[in-house]
């Protein structure tokens, strides 16, 4: 009889706070090639050991290891690397612009590049993307017009979002890029439903959805993966695990008591878990359980294993609340490191290639910027003001057209 | 023409939307292959397959959440809540991601959905199968809220709706699925097929969202009313022998602003009746945009006529319901206050 | 590759229709006695097998075989087998009344009632049940005064819930009962929410909550689960996969893809699949549980696989969607006669004894109907109109008080 | 006294109640070790221990039904919800039960919780960090419904909700969590410590839910205000030299009826400011009270001064912000307007 005589409360703490050494030891790593990779075909029900393993490529020397290896192309590696060094790019300059006060407000994605470009190069035109905040990398993979991504973080009269939303929240249909929203979770669903739309129209496109770890627990991420269970709706739900939801560490969404990746046995899908700073890892995952969607095998739910190396936003203060030096203490590095050391190791990369992109991609977003800025940042230009007053429905109501006319005067 | 029952018009404007488009589609708890709670969907499953009209989880939040999904696709999706008081765990969806998609994304996206679900009491429902929420769809720029009162508009403005580009909530006045209910329970029940507005055509038509209709031409008194009340309204008119002007809203958004200030005009008089507590209901815009528009024709207080301001209580159904008696009270008050 | 060019939408349908014959095959049974039990200290990442296993004791013969038979005092299972049989008489009688318009609304639980039986009498009294509407076993084996049932069921003058509530949605906070509400799956977090509070308060106080398969849909199940992991609440969640959510069966919930005992696997709990008309069986899963809770070990879930012999409620007609014949065919039988069958066996019962006992029952039901009808059926009395006006609030405030005013005349 | 903005005067108010009553305890998104994305709670783990004050997972229903859960316990739990904007995954769980609860189960539970969040817009927070929802709280009965305006309001408003035993809303406008705004953006912040609401009492003190302030006396027209707008109809008043009597609500439900109704029964005019789209909003049931009670006494329309009916949108703050500017003019058309 083991019963005690009285309770008390379990409130989850990271292993580490300020001035404590980064602990890492909770991630319950893989050497690189270990994990099986099971035929695409293959039942759920016969794959449940798989979201307590781990996906992983690139091993500690750059060379890819194991079945997961699939011998990309070097133009898919050259691209994959150019989109992460942009996203970086990106990230640092708008950060460093934003505390000009040139706009309200800002979110990189360090540390996070590979697991937004590599899927971005996996899934096809036709396909829809339901990202984060955190999933710029997407569109860089597709040569989205940088100048637009700056036009919407300065809300200004070319913002191709009219002035109507924050920076980040950015939607590009044509690119197969959602309308982002500062709401958790409420898109999850909406990947669902555009992949079981699909599946009913007879078409073979799929939907790939982003959520944080922190947004897993959200009751609308549960109903989406029902219905994308119920209906074998074509969709990957990948869950990026970086260990931190602001302050929070991933122990309060969950993370303590098993994977993210065995959110997928509840509903008897196949969840991978996945080295998500191993641009090959996350490009063999994503292809994996491209291949079943497409093959009206239904949805796979993915964790990418992951480490937020900025601060949450702008806004935010990472010091206040963990180690600073977690980066380097992070036990899967840099997914541009590790990509460079495989392209440098498969022989198609040298140093000097490497210096020459990156200050490519600074120059490409420095020229952005410029241009940007010279059409005006955040206040000195925007959008007509009587615009505000338009899509709210397809034909305004007499409410939005007196209140225009006030307005405009 | 037909003679068709609320229910049946219904049924009828979703037989004809999936015989039209092609990228029409139910689905909902219960409304495949059973048809519904309330019937609704009887037969469209086996007409159409289940394809075009399914069964889905007890999830309204994942209802809506699909729908809208289906919608950016390119779909028309139609769907079923099975009671009113059930779609709040879908009103993030609805709030957040339905009535804002197209202005966030710049008209990137939108949601071309339609939440059908029945309303309201006067069916012993309790707490919990009655409740009127329309006043926390229409506080929602992007939404837009229809309520018929008859099968007639039932058909025209569900076609209406789905035809709709925009988000849009159907709620439908439950107590009068089967007959017009003047608010007098003692009386037996009346079928549709003695009201004139049960004559309803087979094939399509549409009755634009946004026009108000006026069921009962009068002098002395505008009546604002929606759904059900709509018949309490009249019942109340015709015994207290008041030549109330009886206007059915029928779209509370889009508002027909302009029929409801021309007859408020008019009469210099207005009640406005509905079902759902006072505090903070549609009434209370009702009231605010018609002082607006018409103080300087005022000629008594505005009145509203409503559920209390507590639950839908069980066994207090008739003492809640703002049945015929109340409205007359006001109705009397109003004509007879003096300016 | 497997690919295919065309997507379809898998539309789940059950295995029979009206007209069919009834079909259960999927229901993955094992012999009674065949399931292992695990030391309830075990940890659950050592027990992920057991959602996908069947906790069964009750042989085809009445006995009870394996490691899940407990050996329980002989005044349990009289005191488990009168309450099962007051709650079906209870059940039958009302159904009855219902129909001659004494009553708005019944719900029954037959051929469920050992899972709401077993329970209770597992449960102590400071424990808390969050029900649903199909749980009044519950309050039958805790001898809850009939008269109450019956006059919550009148909405009369003597109505506890003072005319406020449903039939069937009972309050019973003395006899650990908390508020039913029409609402699917809102009170499973009121469950953890408590049981939290208990583990907070140092006390040992823990609680279980019910819901049905259909209702495992529902985001709020997921949300009342994540926190049941995360801060180790000492909760026990039930769910009873009766085969229907009214007419929809139990894929349309997800269960064409895994069990609903695999819920568990998501959020790290220990998930048990329990033959729900196995009166033993279910007082052993929630003894197992209740030790888990009651040891600080946190949060078990159960699914009890049971059949809803009954129509979902007086609205409802079940042979316009589902065979007439499914409680003939249910392969797990009937909780009354199995656990009278094992009485039997064990020699501690009769059917003379029986026989007496369900007249009994019904007796007792008679004359608190009785007695609930001279007291009034619904609309002949009620409490005073006022009173609607209260507990609106703790204190009414001016709207309440005027309105009354006006009502009351 | 110690001089407090609005957050250090929160956090006063949830110290002062974590240490009275060993019941209460706190928990929300990133509240615990971090002290609260706004740094309401900064500061209380360390002094109490995690136990009374911890993260908890993103799940807004999930916390508000933990909270119902742990007040039906018999603790008194205060929860944030980092922006209102997210309140909305919790909108059943507020409505379909925390409000619901003691009702429907003649008293036999409740829910006595606090929920805390920052709300309304200013601080270009874009279509999902500046909503203004009072209004879907504020007609839900059973919900009680709070916005301070000031640091010491704040402190005493927030100790009475946490005291009380129905569940509150309490919306906290961010705008005004460090310093007054009186709606010019273009000049320099005023910090609270400059006005004389930012002198707070150190201890414990609890200002009744239901009493409104009149900020400031005055005879020609009545403005009903809360939360910013409080400043921003000061300053439309001060800037036109219309001599207002303003009146800060603080608590909508309880709506304190008898302050508002003597002080227009007194200047005969009335207007009404919030920063929540127009269309359904608080405004309107403000409009409709305002009318019922004291409609022979107005002498010009009620006019409403709020957010468009539209998302906030991102570049667009100061043209959908209700400004002094769109509040004097509203000012001066009500003075001058004709009886
Ligand atoms: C519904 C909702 N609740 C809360 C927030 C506030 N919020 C913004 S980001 C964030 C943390 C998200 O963490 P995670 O999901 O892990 O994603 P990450 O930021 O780490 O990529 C929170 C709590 C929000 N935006 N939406
Ligand atoms: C939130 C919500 N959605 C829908 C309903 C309508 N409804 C009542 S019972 C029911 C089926 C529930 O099925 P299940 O959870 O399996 O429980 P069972 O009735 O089988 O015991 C439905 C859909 C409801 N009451 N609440
Ligand atoms: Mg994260
Ligand atoms: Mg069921």
């Amino acid at each position: 009889m083991l019963r005690n005589s009285r309770l008390s409360l379990h409130i989850p703490e990271p292993p580490a706070r300020p001035g404590d050494r980064p602990d890492f030891r909770h991630l319950d790593l893989r050497p690189a090639g270990e994990t099986r990779r099971p035929e695409p075909e293959t039942p759920a029900h016969e794959m449940r050991d798989m979201p307590y393993a781990l996906v992983r490529v690139l091993d500690e020397d750059g060379q890819a290891q194991g079945p997961w290896a699939r011998g990309l192309p070097p133009e898919t590696l050259r691209k994959g690397l150019e989109a992460m060094l942009l996203t970086r790019a990106f990230d640092d300059r708008i950060f460093r612009i934003h505390r000009q006060g040139k706009t309200s407000f800002f979110m990189r994605s360090t540390g996070e590049e590979a697991l937004a470009v590599a899927p971005s190069l996996v899934l096809e035109p036709g396909d829809m993307c339901f990202p984060t905040y955190r999933n710029v990398g997407f569109l860089m993979a597709r040569d989205y017009p940088l100048l637009d991504l700056v036009n919407q973080i300065f809300s200004n009269a070319r913002d191709p979002l009219k002035g109507r939303q924050m920076p980040v929240l950015y939607s590009a249909r044509d690119y197969g890029f959602y309308s982002v929203s500062g709401n958790l979770g409420s898109r999850v669903g909406h990947a669902v439903g555009w992949a079981m739309a699909s599946a009913w129209s007879g078409d073979d496109r799929i939907a790939l959805a982003y959520i944080g770890e922190g947004t897993t627990a959200e009751g609308a991420v549960h109903e989406a993966l029902t219905f994308a269970s119920v209906y074998h709706a074509p969709a990957i739900l990948a869950i990026s695990n970086n260990q931190w939801a602001i302050s929070s560490f991933q122990g309060v969404a969950g993370g303590e008591e098993t994977t993210f990746a065995a959110r997928a046995l509840a509903y008897g899908l196949p969840g991978l878990r996945v080295d998500g700073n191993d641009f090959l890892a996350v490009h063999a995952a994503v292809s994996w359980a491209a291949e079943r969607a497409r093959s009206n095998l239904g949805a796979t739910l993915i964790e990418f294993v992951t480490l937020r190396i900025a601060g949450h936003s702008t806004s935010d203060d990472p010091t206040r609340y963990r180690p600073d030096d977690e980066a380097r203490a992070f036990p899967l590095g840099d997914p541009v490191e590790r990509l460079k050391g495989h392209m440098i190791a498969l022989g198609i990369w040298t140093p000097e290639d490497h210096e020459a992109l990156v200050a490519a991609c600074e120059e490409r977003i420095r020229a952005a910027v410029k241009q940007g800025e010279s059409i005006g940042t955040l206040g000195v230009t925007k959008p007509p003001v009587g615009t505000m007053f338009e899509d709210v429905f397809k034909t305004p109501d007499w409410r939005q057209i007196r209140q225009r006319r006030e307005v405009e005067g | 023409m037909a003679t068709m029952n609320m229910i049946q018009a219904i049924n009828s404007a979703l037989d004809v939307m999936l015989d039209r488009d092609p990228k029409a589609l139910i689905f909902g708890e219960d409304v495949g292959y059973f048809g519904g709670v309330f019937r609704a969907t009887d037969g469209l499953a086996a007409k159409y397959g289940a394809k075009r009209c399914f069964d889905a989880p007890i999830s309204e939040g994942g209802i809506i959440a699909t729908a809208i999904g289906m919608g950016a696709y390119g779909l028309r999706p139609v769907v079923e809540i099975q009671f009113a008081d059930y779609i709040l765990p879908a009103y993030d969806q609805l709030v957040s991601e339905a009535a804002r998609l197209r202005y966030r994304s710049a008209g990137d996206f939108w949601a071309p959905i339609t939440v059908r679900t029945p309303y309201g009491g006067g069916i012993f429902g309790g707490q919990t199968h009655s409740s009127s929420p329309e006043a926390i769809f229409t506080h929602v720029t992007g939404l837009k809220t229809v309520i018929p009162s008859t099968p007639h508009d039932a058909k025209g403005l569900l076609i209406a709706a789905i035809e709709e580009d925009d988000p849009v909530i159907f709620l439908e006045p439950k107590r009068i699925y089967q007959g017009p209910f003047d608010g007098h329970p003692e009386r037996p029940a009346t079928p549709w097929s003695q009201h004139p507005a049960s004559d309803v055509p087979e094939g399509y038509y549409a009755i634009p969202l946004g026009t108000a209709n006026v069921v009962r031409a009068g002098r002395a008194v505008t009546v604002l009313a929606y759904g059900t009340m709509v018949h309490v309204a009249l019942a109340a008119a015709a015994e207290t022998g008041i030549d109330a002007e009886v206007i059915d809203l029928r779209s509370l958004v889009p508002l027909d602003i302009d029929t409801v200030t021309a007859s408020v005009r008019k009469t210099g008089r207005c009640v406005i009746v509905h079902e759902a507590s006072r505090f903070g209901g549609y009434g209370a815009e009702l009231s605010a945009l018609v002082q607006e528009e018409c103080f300087y024709h005022l000629q008594a207080p505005i009145e509203r006529v409503t559920g209390w301001d507590t639950p839908y209580p069980h066994a207090f159904e008739w003492d809640y319901f703002p049945g015929p008696a109340r409205v007359g009270k006001a109705l009397k008050r109003c004509v007879e206050a003096e300016t």
